[in-house]
């Protein structure tokens, strides 16, 4: 399919905003200024974008512990993301969640998941209540490749087919769960085979070609908003940082990383294309560039200067009428 | 009003609120039952018939059977109720809870919460309890002790066929998660069970029998045990209190206090093993609260710490009994101090 | 591999033997003398004791809710099991246990299992020890179709793969789990594919024919025994009687069961082959039917004359050292 | 006797009976690390850097990294256990317990008695538990309460160094399935710890403060904050005893039905949600087997009733402090009937 060229420069801009919002939570992280466990998305921005350029604000999204990229990807507010990150009142769960469980249904987004295979089932529900209702929505579970080895992520997939339920099945496959690698821990030859014998269509990308991803994505969108069931999609892509911030990655050799930022980087990559190809010029891309800078460097400013919850908030939200 | 039995109080609420909300479904294992077999469809019903019929009014896109697959149960009601749905999942014994309790209690239970009040989750989980139908180990626990120690989790175990419309229509209608726990030696129980939709707040208890005495407070299936105790100790002048708290998230704190202070000596009954159980809860929670009111000791009347056995007189053991509680009762009416 | 004529009355006594246990139970419980949930193994024979017959005491297997026929394939004590299911005190697990948790460790049977997923995991846990320490011994995985679809056991493939565990993974496919069939609950066109896709030789054979099942499991044992890794064998069979005790079966058409008693009788098949290959002589078995029969007459005797445990026994047995 | 920190004893215990006893395996997710990646093996160590170093000794066969899969991890140390080894299987978060629970309660904790007391367990499940880490609802819970319900497991909580050394050299030995509560925030805290092996056996409180005003029943971290109360009070002449029972299933509810009946007044400390919590166990225990002795409420300070916020005020205002247990502390002694 042709992207138009606003299409190409949202999924451009979201793509860097990622990328910007990452890099810059690594330095303040090392800086001592964010609390608990942060797991950045850097490096796997193509996935996310590629996929949800597909899907309306309607449609929803299930994600992960490494669930930055997915928010930004699916549309939900970046100030309130740093205000939730840090904690902050403000943020898009009140400081309650954090990284790990970051969510905004009024976007599609259904939370950030702190349990590896927890999101799956979440996903298979959300794409229950479409078919249910018959809203034509659609559903995407993101979850990585340790996630694709949780018995929650298989039944997940058995079930989708079983009730035919429009729902995609995203396998992040950035090498690692942790510290093990995935040749390790999946036993199967190829995981998108591997979810494909569920009973679906299965394939596996290279995840860090945006136009690559986006395909796939918009081949398997279209096939459950027309009734057409689930289907699986592998991505095959590197994190650029730690499993979580501050892990020193002794499990990598030490030129692996920078070996892959040359050569699967997906803003170099998409950057050579669109321009290459005269889709975009260099200069709008800077522009965005320069823009999601600015917007990163507001959040964050925002996010420091901004107030905690207070102590009337602890025990709030946790029943609808309940006190 | 027509006597109906527990097991047609529920269904018959399941139908009303189905008729009365299109979002209300029903999933689970063999909730109708036969699809994918040679025979006919409904052939179930739930295993223990208590979903009999549904699919026949509401189809299979309402009434949903599923494989044998808890976690993806679970989770996919959990998912769909923040997405418009309000499922009835059916867990089919309690015992199964630990294949999939991280949907409910880290998933459906802490929405809220995490989200920062921006999500609902209406989602209820009928599930079956308890001991005495010679299940065994895996088949006969009751479990609410653990759903009650969850902060999201709504807990009802109703002990009659009234309570049980009234409970589950107001389940159904709730915001939030609930535990819907059904003592499986209750079915056929009957009771005067009206035929319009009724619902009962979570959170009031009913006084079965009053008292000034002595109270006891129980649940489920226990509750027909001591207002049994009650009557019997009726007639010797022995005035006892009976509660009955339906709910033990949120659990009606007042009711109980109250009992305390009226007649100084509580009994708390609890057809689970005794540590951090719903006995041990209460009791703590009057040692706190109505300390002062206290005359005697609380006595708990519980399981024993085993797993539930499956020879049937130790079963018969396993379960407080009558006895247990008249003994109870009398041992702390007997305290001097 | 040619069987000995021993081997083969063996197998055919505890096929028989299996039959005859169940269809007694069958009687007994209609008539109301056996507590509890019972399900019986009636027509599956040939699956355990075709596995069984290639397995030594040392090994082990992990059964399910439906494990009688797994017991006594294994070499259970007859008479045992019987107290257990009548909940007696001298029931292989003192009363306690009941049908659906009869064990009895010192022939390798791990134990039925109440719950559906529940043994797979176990299973690989035995072929762990196996491993560790070197033992030779292979565990087996009994589990059902509707099994096939539980978390727990797509996770045991999982690692059985990974670790490369002596495990063997029977799917015996009844065609039903409870009442729903399995080409409804199976989202996968093919059970045993879906568990190669795991990274495991996986075959499906006809489980009503002793020789075939027999020779599906030898070359899974030869390979787990030869470090060879885990494999997976889909077993096609039915079963007689209702899903438990009581059961009307009317997700089943009235001729579905007269019709597969026919044609996938296991007894009969192996009575054929046998005499009209002369390997054994009709009245040999015949006198193996009449032994069977008097000893589950002994049996059932036996276990309803017999003590119940007493109050003393209810609180033992939680702890080996704590009271 | 050298000083080392919490970790350091657990990791040194490790290595110690993995020496001892070859059947001993330490197995899940990371333990080593680095399986599979271009780098180096052992590059965790546990994601906490609990099991550092015993690859290099002992070798893949018996420190085994997993998948991300905790019921086949749970399930295939549960039937290992049964089967000749004595398997350490990590649980990284316990939070993740509800994605394999069945395997430990229905499972491990069940099959001496459902097979009649043949089979023996000899299972740890070492866990992270506790808040403080700043990492919100899925990764901050306690639960031991839930564990601590069920029959058949035994739950093990040790406050410092030297505690966790000696129980988790008795959980090892032990022949029962254990669940071993490692508090995050304790890792780092140092005590003098003995070089050679020592078992502290189950069921044995220790006394880590003595006195006669009252009575301090506290867990885990809770105890160092206990300890804190008695110290500062002491300053006041008030008289704190103050209990870490170290495990709470066995329970020594000898020493603290003891520490009631000296002092009359009873405080319980449990970094839990309210209900069904070991502190309303404890008080309901208390309540029932020592009630003449009860001078006052018995004053629980727990969390509250809610998911473990992330927002750091609002996790610090989540978790019992010394100052509210100050308060308790307060209340109790000044309670006059
Ligand atoms: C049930 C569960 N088990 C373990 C963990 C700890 N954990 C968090 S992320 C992670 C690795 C996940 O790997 P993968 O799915 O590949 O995602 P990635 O981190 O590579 O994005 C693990 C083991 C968890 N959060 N939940
Ligand atoms: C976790 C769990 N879910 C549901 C059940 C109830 N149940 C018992 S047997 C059964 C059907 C199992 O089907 P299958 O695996 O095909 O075995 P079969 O009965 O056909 O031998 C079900 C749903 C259970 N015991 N455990
Ligand atoms: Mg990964
Ligand atoms: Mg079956």
């Amino acid at each position: 399919m042709q992207l138009s060229r606003e299409d190409l420069l949202d999924s451009y801009r979201r793509m860097r905003t990622i990328r910007a919002f990452e890099d810059r939570l690594h330095d303040e992280f090392a800086l001592g200024g964010i609390p608990g466990f942060v797991h950045l998305y850097a490096g796997q921005e193509a996935c996310a974008v590629g996929m949800c350029m597909n899907l309306t604000d309607e449609d929803m999204i299930g994600s992960t512990h490494r669930g930055h990229g997915h928010c930004i990807a699916k549309g939900c507010d970046v100030e309130a993301m740093m205000l939730e990150i840090y904690g902050k009142k403000g943020g898009l769960c009140g400081g309650k969640g954090g990284s790990m469980h970051i969510a905004d249904l009024s976007k599609g987004m259904l939370g950030a998941n702190g349990i590896v295979g927890g999101n799956p089932p979440l996903a298979v529900g959300a794409a229950l209540a479409a078919k249910t209702l018959n809203t034509g929505k659609v559903a995407v579970s993101f979850a990585g490749d340790g996630a694709s080895n949780q018995g929650t992520t298989f039944e997940a997939m058995n079930m989708a087919v079983v009730l035919q339920l429009p729902v995609i099945f995203v396998v992040e496959n950035n090498g690692y769960g942790e510290g093990t690698g995935v040749s390790y821990a999946v036993g199967a030859k190829d995981i998108a085979q591997r979810a494909a014998a569920f009973g679906m269509p299965g394939v596996s990308v290279d995840g860090s070609d945006f136009f690559t991803v986006h395909e796939a994505a918009r081949e398997a969108v279209e096939r459950a908003r027309a009734g057409g069931g689930p289907s699986a999609i592998e991505m095959r892509i590197t994190r650029y940082y730690g499993h979580f911030e501050g892990d020193p990655q002794l499990y990598r050799a030490a030129d692996e990383v920078p070996g892959l930022r040359e050569t699967l980087d997906c803003l170099k990559k998409f950057r050579q294309r669109v321009t290459e190809s005269k889709l975009l010029d260099m200069s709008q891309l800077d522009t965005i560039d320069a823009e999601v800078a600015a917007l990163i460097d507001r959040a964050v400013a925002k996010a420091k200067a901004a107030e905690f919850p207070g102590a009337a908030d602890l025990t709030t939200d946790v029943y609808v009428k309940y006190a | 009003m027509a006597k109906k039995t527990f097991r047609q109080a529920i269904n018959e609420t399941l139908f009303q609120e189905m008729r009365r909300d299109p979002r209300v479904i029903v999933m689970g294992e063999d909730v109708a039952g036969g699809q994918g077999g040679s025979g006919q469809i409904d052939a179930y019903g739930g295993p223990l018939g208590v979903t009999k019929g549904l699919i026949g009014e509401f189809g299979a896109s309402r009434v949903i059977d599923t494989p044998i697959t808890e976690s993806a149960i679970m989770g996919a009601a959990a998912g769909a109720a923040v997405n418009g749905l309000r499922p009835v999942a059916e867990l089919m014994f309690v015992d199964f809870f630990g294949v999939c309790f991280d949907q409910i209690y880290n998933q459906a239970a802490k929405f809220r919460y995490m989200f920062g009040g921006k999500a609902k989750t209406p989602l209820v989980i009928r599930t079956t309890i308890g001991a005495g139908f010679r299940a065994a180990a895996q088949h006969s626990q009751t479990l609410y002790p653990i759903f009650t120690h969850v902060p999201g989790l709504k807990v009802v175990i109703p002990s009659n066929a009234y309570d049980a419309k009234g409970l589950l229509t107001q389940a159904i209608r709730d915001d939030d998660p609930v535990i819907f726990c059904e003592h499986k030696l209750l079915y056929d129980t009957t009771a005067d069970v009206p035929d319009d939709p009724y619902a009962i707040p979570f959170g009031e208890a009913e006084i079965t029998r009053d008292g000034d005495d002595v109270a006891i407070v129980a649940f489920g299936r226990m509750v027909h045990f001591a207002n049994d105790v009650a009557d019997k100790l009726a007639k010797e002048k022995i005035s006892v209190r009976v509660i009955d708290p339906r709910t033990t998230s949120p659990l009606d704190e007042d009711t109980i206090i109250e009992a305390v202070e009226d007649t100084g000596r509580l009994v708390v009954v609890d057809e689970s093993p005794p540590r951090c159980s719903i006995a041990r809860d209460i009791a703590g929670l009057a040692a706190e609260h109505a300390f002062g009111a206290l005359k005697a000791p609380i006595a708990q009347v519980t399981c024993p710490h085993t797993p539930v056995p499956f020879a049937p007189p130790l079963e018969d053991l396993y379960i407080p009994s009558p006895e247990k509680i008249e003994a109870a009762v009398r041992r702390v009416l007997a305290y001097k101090g």
